[in-house]
């Protein structure tokens, strides 16, 4: 184990993974010479060469584009997106290629990519550095999303993603990348895809959340702690959905609380409020209720905490829904 | 300002016109090797003529026509070597006859039918692009990916005029260049996208002005002649194998059939010119070269002929004898290991159809 | 009242509104000379000229970003994207500017642009030409999305898609263009966005739905007809929501099935459930029900019919519920 | 095959360099047209420079500094009406202080504070693009738009190196050409995308090779040569005014900085490079220029300081001094007219941040 912060978690997935498989390889822009303007892929140019480590043009449907074709060739390209609304161009190759392709060859090739941005706010920077794309990306057909909070997290499901057979899309808390801190297991290190992770346990009300929201709801649960005993569940993978933990949790306290920073209509969340809507009616003992970045473009910095969700909202809506 | 001059706008032409513009060749074809060409090109076309029946019997669906436009997919595909990698669009839909692929695999894909997918890798032929232009940068990938590996592979992006306008083609043109991709991009210039004249696509004096921009090589040849085409591609090819990267080739031709089956060109289309056109088609300026070469008896176009027909006879056959397709595969191959609800909704969905409901 | 196809009421409306408003101009592939794929802007070309029905290139992106600068000129443009799935390379000028430059402007600048296409399937064609992409759109801040069902509605919302001070994304169902007759009021003729429809009343069930699925849910309120009084609830504009009619709705029949052809994970569906979930819990009877094109490329179009929500799929849904 | 020749691949340059290359003039330029150009130059240096030690003393956010870009910026600029539109990118965030915006506006958009926002239509200046390429678009539909509506404005969008690699880049220059937009592609080839350098971005021998690709003339300047861009800047205006359409000019000049305030470009580039072109950078040439034509005295150049001095000053004042953005601007100008679900929203935080809990 070491204690490394989230970026350094990822680099060190990196890091193990491209010696693992020398079929992997990293492409996009400022990944090479920079290292990433994060520098979440420094030092695999030095050490794994020009050709596993590759400055792209900026071009982002050309990166996933191309990314397609590295795949027939026989590679497992993991492509960076160098911030989440950065990663609006490439769409069109994740919805008409990247999702379909293995589909389209009646299952007989495989198109084992890795797509992989920094993603949210409360950073402090101009617009369009700040979106939570996950809904885009989880609604699409023949791909998987994982969302890691941790940093042991950050490498085992980058590295469940490198090594899937299927396309697969990381999104990485930027918020956390260098002030979260944590034990990460060496060398090689695997989260399985589609497991859900129980953050806290408790009995009275679960607080449903991924990315940079867990440790928000964490701190929300430590807000309860005299009112209620708080169950904090990391969805961890919102595609495969481990949707027996959402039910199981949901079944024990009866009361769900869903905090996404993404605006709130058609987000995941509503995904997992429809879930429980469908399967949980009998368990809830309440609404489910959302608590999520609002309906309008994420704002300017000096206003964007009050479009976060906040440790008082969550707290807010818990109250409520336990008085319900 | 300077005007930067436009590249050759002069069309590249190998084969004459059998009476003031004398028929050229090309070194290195053997007599076997030109009469494979017609072979292909007569097999193109017999595929093209008999599916536009088949559409209007109703035995498959939507067709994109290439009449015309055999002469750019036979020429380019005959510059290639087995390992080298073609990325038809749907206007290149029957190429991988040239590859071996049985038309009953093409037909089956007209006919909305799974058995029309295949494994890109049997044929090394990349599945058909629907949306234009979007497999450009997946042919640049591919060919950097074999470059880094050693591989001697090539590839080769077939798209249209109107795809020049996509970004799609731009950046993989240009991710080509700057990995020094061993790709041929091959734009069938056929001068419309389905109603859209080339005029109000580009106001380049000729899409090839295109290849400098991306710092490659560009030709423009004449698409109806499957000669010049062969010659640019091998030219190309060998360009990309010698480590130099990608090429442009603007092939030009008409469109003289409609976009697809759906459309209706007179609305648009100067019919005069599409009668010109036609009378210039591909397959018989290389059969005329043919016959004054005197390389190509009737008895032989008669057996070619009949060769073609009978692939379309047998893949038709096949196609409609295929069994109807399960509905399991709705959900089969969306993923490699998919997420467990797809397998509940397939229980549930053949509960509902086997009747019994709620 | 004129009796019109669907795709004739869209081509009214255009008629309509260019003529009432000189501001007004249509852009996009094929809609000039050919009068578009489908012929919904088939006459705009001679009547009104070049330069107000314009055959653009063939770049999705560089059509909508015009747009936003023919905007910033005057002009109230309408996109027409030639399909669906076609739409996507647009998603990136949708996301990063349509639904921002209003606000970017602090509110000073109005972006009102249409964007509108056919979408969906049952039509038996080649892949791509049959996505349901509206969660991506619904999704977008700062845009608003409409869907309508019947002749009547394509003109009355596309009229008020191109008035309103926003930017309007209207689906149009293909597999109706001309398959649907109904009576469409003549000249000048607004459905406002933001309200839903009664499609068919009923005191049991609601059936929701939108676009091509309202007749399908049509079709299986009358298979029920001796079994339940179901209640049919178009909701026509998916961005604004007529909540208020979703919510009365279940409150009246405490059941509700919705019916979404796009797949399921994160689809609006997923946005109304959660909507239920969080304000109708102490009026529903049982679980609220998705029944929902499936999360999987959309099939090659011999097997489409199992992919596409069908009045058995609808029925056994509802059956279910009513027994629950 | 044929490569196209490259489009000049010397560069334009009016100002010597006072020893053996001799100073060109432009005509049509007045005595205090070249002071004032000079005045805009020592403005956009001064907002560059203030705005690096603002940063540092954390009194803006991150900042895309644009040091030894002024020239193209403030000349180009100069050959513009004020009807004109101008389409920025984040390193041109300061280009409508040329058009009476006040420092105080960008300086806000910098501290992330809503009143970094304004009205394009004021200034005839769009919003800053931050995502690359995306507003060529744009400007080429406004400008198509003006020309529609019979109005004579020109539209100019400016981007960098790293855009051209972009589709939206590609699909917006086609656009302006097909519709013979009045607009001029101001390209800032400054060699760097970030930590990209122009050879991993394009295999072009120039960027303005790609022009011929669109049919439009390009030309290629020295982009530290203020007098060179406004030159060819007004070329181009006048073709678009006449009708002819849009042109490209690649403004070639060196990131003597960091790409912003949070990039360290030690790791990779040639900081030997970088000096060298510290010393040649725009503004001191063009003030060495007029001094040698004996426009410049010592006094206009410290009271044009002190003017610009005071510009900051004022600006960083009343940017400090707004008040603290309410939240509820969170919620406003999303829509001209928006869902109702915003305003309970709204109603929701207030309660909520009132402390009134649940
Ligand atoms: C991205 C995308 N946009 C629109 C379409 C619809 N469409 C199909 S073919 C076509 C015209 C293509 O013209 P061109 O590139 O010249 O090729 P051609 O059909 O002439 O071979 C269009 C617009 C599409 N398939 N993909
Ligand atoms: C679509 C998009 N992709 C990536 C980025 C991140 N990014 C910001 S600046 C930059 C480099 C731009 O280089 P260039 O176009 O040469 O302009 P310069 O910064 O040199 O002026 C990148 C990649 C972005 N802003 N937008
Ligand atoms: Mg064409
Ligand atoms: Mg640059």
């Amino acid at each position: 184990m070491a204690e490394l912060t989230l970026v350094e978690a990822i680099n060190d997935c990196f890091h193990t993974e491209l010696e693992r498989d020398e079929n992997v390889m990293v492409l996009g822009q400022d990944v090479g010479r920079a290292g990433g303007v994060f520098r979440a892929t420094a030092g695999l140019l030095d050490r794994f060469g020009a050709d596993r480590c590759v400055d792209t043009p900026l071009a982002e449907a050309g990166i996933l584009g191309s990314a397609v074709g590295l795949c027939m060739a026989g590679w497992r390209p993991v492509c960076e997106m160098q911030y989440d609304a950065f990663s609006y161009p490439a769409l069109d190759q994740l919805i008409t290629h990247v999702g379909r392709y293995h589909w389209r060859t009646g299952g007989r090739m495989t198109f084992p990519l890795t797509i992989r941005m920094p993603y949210g706010g409360g950073v402090r920077a101009p617009e369009l550095h700040d979106d939570s794309p996950e809904t885009y990306y989880v609604h699409t057909p023949g791909v998987k999303v994982a969302i890691p909070s941790t940093p042991a997290d950050a490498k085992g499901l980058l590295a469940a993603a490198i090594r899937d057979p299927d396309p697969v899309v990381v999104f990485e808390p930027k918020l956390h990348y260098r002030t979260m801190r944590g034990d990460v297991p060496e060398g090689d290190y695997v989260v399985p895809l589609g497991q859900a992770r129980i953050a806290r346990e408790g009995s009275d009300l679960t607080l449903v959340a991924y990315g940079s929201m867990v440790p928000l709801s964490e701190q929300a649960a430590d807000a309860l702690a005299g009112e209620a005993s708080v169950e904090v569940l990391d969805i961890r993978t919102l595609k495969p959905l481990d949707e027996e933990a959402l039910l199981a949790s949901a079944a024990k306290t009866g009361r769900v609380v869903i905090v996404q920073e993404a605006p709130r209509v058609a987000g995941f969340g509503a995904e997992l409020a429809a879930i429980l809507a469908e399967k949980a009616m009998l368990d809830l003992r309440g609404p489910v209720v959302r608590v999520t970045g609002f309906d309008v473009p994420y704002p300017y910095w000096q206003i964007e905490d009050a479009y976060m969700p906040s440790v008082e909202r969550v707290v807010d809506a818990a109250r409520r829904l336990l008085r319900f | 300002m300077a005007q930067v001059a436009a590249a050759e706008p002069e069309l590249r032409r190998v084969i004459g016109d059998g009476e003031t513009v004398a028929d050229g060749e090309v070194d290195g074809l053997s007599e076997a090797d030109l009469v494979a060409l017609y072979r292909d090109l007569v097999l193109l076309r017999t595929y093209d003529e008999r599916s536009v029946v088949y559409h209007r019997q109703g035995r498959i669906g939507t067709y994109a026509i290439f009449w015309n436009h055999e002469a750019m997919q036979a020429g380019a595909a005959f510059a290639l070597g087995d390992d080298d990698w073609i990325f038809p669009s749907y206007r290149e839909s029957a190429i991988g006859l040239l590859r071996g692929m049985p038309a009953e695999t093409i037909l089956s894909w007209w006919r909305g039918h799974p058995a029309g997918w295949w494994n890109p890798a049997d044929y090394n032929v990349a599945s058909i692009s629907v949306p234009i232009a979007t497999h450009v940068p997946h042919a640049a990938g591919l060919a950097w990916g074999k470059k880094l590996r050693g591989e001697d592979a090539c590839a080769i992006a077939f798209f249209g005029d109107g795809a020049t306008s996509e970004g799609a083609f731009h950046e993989g043109a240009n991710f080509a260049a700057v990995m020094r991709a061993p790709l041929v991009l091959l734009c069938n210039n056929n001068g419309w996208a389905i109603s859209t004249p080339l005029s109000a696509q580009t106001r380049a004096e000729a899409l090839v002005d295109k290849a400098v921009g991306y710092g490659m090589p560009g030709t423009r040849v004449d698409g109806a002649d499957v000669l010049a085409v062969y010659e640019a591609t091998r030219e190309a090819v060998e360009r990309a194998r010698g480590g130099e990267g990608p090429s442009f080739i603007e092939a030009v031709t008409y469109r003289t059939a409609p976009h697809a089956t759906a459309d209706d060109p007179r609305v648009y289309i100067d019919l005069e010119r599409v009668e010109a056109e036609k009378k210039r088609e591909c397959v018989g300026r290389y059969e005329g070269y043919l016959r004054r070469l005197g390389v190509l008896s009737d008895e032989a176009v008669e057996e070619i002929r009949g060769d073609a027909a009978d692939v379309m006879r047998t893949g038709i056959g096949a196609a409609e004898a295929e069994s109807p397709a399960d509905i399991g595969l709705v959900f089969e191959h969306a993923y490699v290991d998919p997420p467990p609800s797809l397998a509940a909704d397939l229980a549930d969905l053949r509960r509902i159809l086997g009747g019994s409901s709620g």
